[in-house]
């Protein structure tokens, strides 16, 4: 493994050209030479870390806007600010349990949200009468805006945590069945063949195709379930809640806490990051068998 | 046993009467075929690429949902497929792609010997993907012998095997072929491989079974024996190559 | 909420006194529970008691059609509402402040740059109305006082979530808003220094009740326990005003996760409750807000008289006659 | 066309058992005999007009639930009672306005969110670079409650139309950059190494590779996109807004209307339906390259 | 001109020198290969299945970011491939995936010709799932042949092609060979056709050229050709095949 690694093109007017060697980290890891330099199409390699850039610029233009001023505190709270406030919360014992109770509402919701929309999407991806059944209703359930459906669940629910867990959990059914009947429903017909031919067992049918098959379009759809489970507590804590950062904010809003109205801001987007972090390493280890312009 | 309307007997493992077949409206791909495969029977079937071969492997198999046609068709219910392409699912690793559908605590044991004897030992928790062209046709080839079908269709099975391993699944099928005796159905571009293997070897040309041929060599079919040569001659003929290389241009 | 009703009360049969074992009532009055149960009064009360903590015009409605709630404390806006929208309600309880023109609980805040020292000032401006809601009607009724229709100011309609009043007006989107509680001090407090004032709108808005579904008021049983609940409502408040710290720090502090300064503030500017002995001037003043809010948005007058459930006016007083400020 | 097609089985034990003649409709049409009968896997073919099925069905329990009276409808309003007060709504001059109002917005939001969408996740998927800047803040705002940023946009974009179209785009952007970007990275690297032998050039790359490979992904998007633009609405005809069906709604729920809200409901539900629709005939006819178990 | 640190010069148009590659550690698939191909020479390449001849390929055109590996390589700029799997975009109709990346007004008329060429005139607009195993490595083939590389790399472009129209297209081959000389490195399983297309045969084994045969036969090439039959015998040898059919069996 010491031989240099080298790459040259000759064209076919000039002289060949001495592609540059690849870089020292590509030598060290014992890469391959890639005789026409680095790969031109696709994305390239990741960038260590590079998924914190993002936040962490956005976070930079916060903090030095604030600093030099030119980001109005009144309107949007300096950091150091919201961080004083976030750790006078928590030190009051305001932010803990308030987090704990949502994350608990968050969990169950998300759960109960993930059977429920993985049962009727293969009910209604694997059977045309399921799907004449099941689709519309779904269909329509996410047509119609949470808000105004909130009364109707209180009535069906009643207003204490069942229908708390429920509704997020309607929430989370919609994209894990949208995600999961399309993913299904997009599985190469051949493999469809291959099962008939091997007169696959309908159980064995469902668990060696369709699942891993409809496994990309799932944790996409998981991907949106989670932050989504997080969003609904913002409508689900204004009824009859006390606890809970949905709650938090709205107490807030209703006494112009902007501060805290930004600490929970901050708080769903590193919520939200980190749900979306943890599925998108579940998708990166569950599709390894997958190679795509990813990797 | 009284005769199927249309009229089928069911003596035959295999038996096709008058199948049309066609995707586009102006071009039939099968048109009239007939076809008798007894149980227990080894046929090849030659063929040029486009003319149908695989579509008439898929009408057996009872996947043309793609197509429309007419005729008769009456198969074993135990049917296995080889696919043209390999056909191995992306998501499975290469031993349960093997014994995929396979039950009882016996499967993975056969599924790892059937690996063994396609030279593929050691590769079972190998992604389809980090196989090579040759290798996957043999996982698909594998996947077809722990199974014990009355009609085995195999699709090209050997097309991406070079001389010296396609020689050894040669012994593979026919010891799978000894063991249980399905009727088997292979299509291959080789003649000295149809020759070497069937029982009877069929060419498919416009729609229909042009030129049939039983080969009654003896045991050792030696390609070098001049009756070898012979039933090879005739076989490229009816494939268009009169004396082996020439080429007659034959445009549709 | 759903269980077995109790047996049929008529509208102008009397309440019953006893509430008989088992009676449940839902009720959402969130500071009331606190106060409640800092006075120890909750211990009083002898039918079983279910917290809600729903507040608000819409949400009580809401969670009444759900059957959900039984009682709830709301401002003088929502009952009008109910009983247009076909949920029949009535106020079991009403109260106001002392000296209420002193002790509003809404200012008109006034953007930056904008002149606008009293209502009169008002014409041509744009003002934040939220519809339906209590800061609405108080806008119409500022502008009925001060001799304008709609059609002489620009009513820009925005919800009044949150800081959005705050915004709108430093952002100077609107000139003018109704704000309320800790957000004039705030307002002030932000954008003073840019030119924001606020000014008082000089009218009551002041009236709060306690207002049941008559479904609710038919069900002997629960009329019993509301009757209870009732009678021990201003007691609570009064014991709430008689201990300033421990309110203060419980309820602002606490509960609502306020500054201590911010809960004595809120704490000052509500001022001293006034619970009426009779409720005439009450249903008069009712009456007037019907008339203006009907104008506004298009719908029939009601009889302010009809709103009410008269059998529960003698009660507050009759219970803070027994138990003073000092609680049980 | 005229031999009889009929499949037989035979199985090893019995003597063959005939397999019932195929159905006669599959006879007329010329089908391909199919010798082991159905096909087992898979969903099988599509009912006709089954899509209706399901909110039919849904229909039919509200009526006959109202007629029987345990609809209670003081909660959920009978249909007859909707169907009379969107008739007076519509006679009224409310409703048709509304929705005019409503649809522009609908759709200027949709097709600047789409664009922009479109644009982040070309960005994002095809640099590295760019995924690290933009992926990071979309998924912040997407983590956020739309309406708590409803302060924020308020300062930002004014209380106005702009505002209101800008937020609807914001809304939409996010299922477009989501849905494209992964479908993008979800491109089979074969087809990238493809590009890279034949040297394509990179907008060629993008035009024949990355938006075909990435359009079923888009298209997934783009269900999400639609109604996510008609729920939008209910945010921002909040702000500033006369009409719209939004702001239609938002008043009937303040007001407290059951009727009003149902009626909205209800148009959500169609309109949702009908959009969603549209998007999903797209997608048979743009995707018709593939045979999946759809097919 | 100075040779290169490695040794490597640039007179000819692929230089490789100790090639290493692989997959896993504990086997290497290529182990100090090396190879030189002249400008305008063609080469044949043999070897077992899995023995690392579509690895060498895709190291050649820059396409091994899987593998780990060191060594030297020199080739031209403008390389094209004919991968094993044909690799058509599902998405592009045929005449599309053809002419995929050429600009200009012709590129359509020599996408159409070229598809004629390979005898799949009026293709033009099937999708790529419709065609057969065949057709569609004919439409891989006519998309290399609608180009002018310096270097061709292709791996077993005919394999699924029957015998008649696997001479067509080695004419074909052979006519875009002598249009533009590009240097050609082709993957093949047939012995026959190697000798009968290439100027050299290299046969692949243990991850390095174990066995290296210059063809200077006469200009027709005949199979029957006794000269003919001899490279045969020894290639096929090579790839551990004596006499022809005997198995030599060979085990890892
Ligand atoms: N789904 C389809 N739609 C339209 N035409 C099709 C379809 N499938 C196959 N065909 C056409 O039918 C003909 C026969 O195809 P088939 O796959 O049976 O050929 P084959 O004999 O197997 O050829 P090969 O040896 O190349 O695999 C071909 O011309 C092919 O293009
Ligand atoms: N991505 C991969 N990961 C792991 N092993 C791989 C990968 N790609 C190829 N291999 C292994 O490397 C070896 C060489 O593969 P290669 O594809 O080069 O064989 P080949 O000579 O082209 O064979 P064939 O004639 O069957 O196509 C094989 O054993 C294969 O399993
Ligand atoms: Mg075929
Ligand atoms: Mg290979």
């Amino acid at each position: 493994m010491t031989a240099v690694v080298k790459g040259t093109a000759k064209t076919e007017t000039a002289a060949p050209a001495v592609v540059p060697p690849v870089d020292d980290e590509e030598l060290a890891a014992g890469r391959a030479s890639r005789p026409r330099g680095k790969r031109r199409l696709g994305p390239g390699k990741p960038i260590k870390l590079g998924y914190l850039i993002g936040p962490l610029l956005l976070l930079g233009v916060w903090i030095w806007g604030s600093a030099q001023g030119w980001i109005d505190p009144r309107v949007l709270t300096a950091p150091w600010t919201v961080v004083t406030t976030a750790w006078d919360l928590w030190e009051s014992g305001r932010l803990g349990p308030d987090l704990l109770v949502s994350a608990r509402r968050f969990a169950l919701g998300l759960v109960f949200g993930v059977l429920a929309g993985l049962v009727l999407a293969l009910v209604s991806g694997l059977s045309r009468w399921g799907e004449a059944i099941v689709d519309g209703p779904v269909q329509i359930k996410r047509s119609i805006p949470n808000l105004a459906l909130l009364p109707l669940l209180l009535l069906w629910f009643g207003i204490d945590e069942r229908m708390k867990i429920i509704t997020i959990a309607l929430g989370v059914l919609i994209p894990i069945y949208i995600h999961t009947h399309n993913g299904l429903r997009s599985i190469d017909g051949r493999y469809a063949e291959l099962a008939e031919t091997l007169r696959l067992k309908p159980a064995a049918f469902v668990g060696r195709v369709v699942l891993p098959g409809a496994l990309p379009g799932f944790l996409l759809g998981m991907r949106f379930a989670v932050t989504s489970s997080w969003l609904s507590l913002v409508v689900v804590e204004q009824v009859n809640a006390t606890s809970g950062i949905g709650y938090m904010m709205l107490l807030a809003g209703t006494y112009g806490q902007t501060d805290v109205i930004i600490v929970g801001l901050v708080l769903y987007a590193l919520l939200g990051l980190a749900s979306d972090t943890v599925v998108r390493l579940i998708q990166r280890r569950a599709l390894s068998w997958r190679r795509t312009l990813e990797d | 046993m009284a005769a199927h309307p249309g009229g089928l007997t069911a003596t035959a493992a295999v038996q096709i009467r008058d199948l049309h077949r066609s995707f586009t409206d102006d071009r039939p791909v099968l048109s009239g075929l007939d076809l008798t495969i007894e149980a227990g029977e080894f046929v090849a079937l030659l063929g040029r690429s486009g003319s149908g071969k695989s579509t008439l492997l898929r009408a057996l198999a009872g996947l043309d949902q793609d197509a429309s046609g007419t005729g008769d068709i009456l198969v074993p219910e135990q049917v296995s497929v080889v696919f043209q392409d390999s056909r191995l699912l992306p998501w499975q690793r290469v031993l349960r792609n093997v014994v995929l559908g396979l039950q009882g605590s016996g499967a993975v044991k056969r599924g790892k010997e059937a690996l063994a004897e396609v030279g593929l030992a050691g590769r079972e928790r190998a992604w389809p993907r980090e196989l090579s062209g040759g290798e996957q046709q043999r996982v698909a080839l594998a996947r077809s012998l722990v199974r014990e079908p009355e009609l085995l269709l195999a699709d090209e099975p050997f097309g991406a095997l070079d001389a010296l391993t396609r020689i050894k699944m040669h012994g593979l099928l026919r010891a799978l072929y000894e063991r249980h005796r399905p009727a088997v159905l292979l299509v291959t571009h080789d003649v000295d491989e149809a020759i070497v293997l069937a029982d009877r070897v069929l060419v498919l040309d416009h729609g229909v079974v042009r030129h049939e041929r039983r080969i009654d060599l003896d045991g050792t079919r030696d390609p070098s024996d001049p009756a070898f040569a012979a039933v090879r001659t005739e076989l490229l003929a009816a494939l268009g190559l009169a004396g082996g290389v020439e080429i007659k241009v034959e445009e549709s | 909420s759903e269980e077995d009703a109790g047996p049929l009360l008529a509208a102008d049969a009397d309440l019953p006194t006893a509430v008989p074992e088992g009676t449940r009532l839902v009720i959402g009055d969130p500071s009331q529970q606190l106060a409640f149960e800092l006075s120890g009064l909750v211990s009083l009360l002898t039918f079983e008691v279910e917290w809600a903590n729903i507040s608000g015009g819409p949400k009580s409605a809401e969670a009444f059609r759900a059957k959900s709630l039984d009682i709830s404390s709301v401002a003088d806006i929502p009952p009008i509402h109910t009983n247009w929208t076909g949920l029949p309600t009535r106020i079991v309880a009403a109260a106001g402040r002392i000296d209420p023109l002193e002790h509003p609980i809404y200012d008109l805040g006034v953007a930056p740059g904008v002149d606008v020292a009293s209502i009169e000032d008002l014409a041509g401006k744009r003002i934040a109305y939220s519809p339906g809601q209590a800061q609405g009607a108080l806008i119409l009724r500022v502008l009925d006082a001060a001799g304008l229709t709609q059609d002489d100011v620009e009513l820009v309609e925005l919800p009044s979530t949150a800081d959005t009043y705050s915004n709108a007006l430093a952002g100077n989107e609107v000139d003018v808003a109704p704000i309320g509680g800790t957000q004039v001090k705030s307002y002030v407090n932000k954008y003073g220094a840019d030119g924001a004032t606020t000014i008082p709108h000089g009218l009551r808005d002041d009236p709060w009740v306690l207002y049941a579904p008559v479904e609710v008021l038919e069900d002997a049983d629960k009329a019993a326990a509301i009757a209870e609940y009732v009678r021990l409502w201003g007691a609570a408040k009064l014991w709430t005003r008689a201990n300033r710290e421990e309110w203060i720090n419980a309820w602002y502090v606490e509960h609502e996760g306020l500054s201590a300064e911010d809960g004595e503030y809120l704490f000052d500017r509500e001022g001293e409750p006034d619970f009426p002995a009779t409720w005439d001037e009450t249903i008069e003043r009712h009456q007037e807000t019907i008339q203006i809010v009907a104008e506004g948005t298009g719908n029939e007058v009601l009889d302010a008289e009809d709103l009410y459930d008269r059998r529960f006016e003698p009660l507050v007083a009759e219970g803070i006659a027994e138990y003073g400020d000092g609680g049980a």
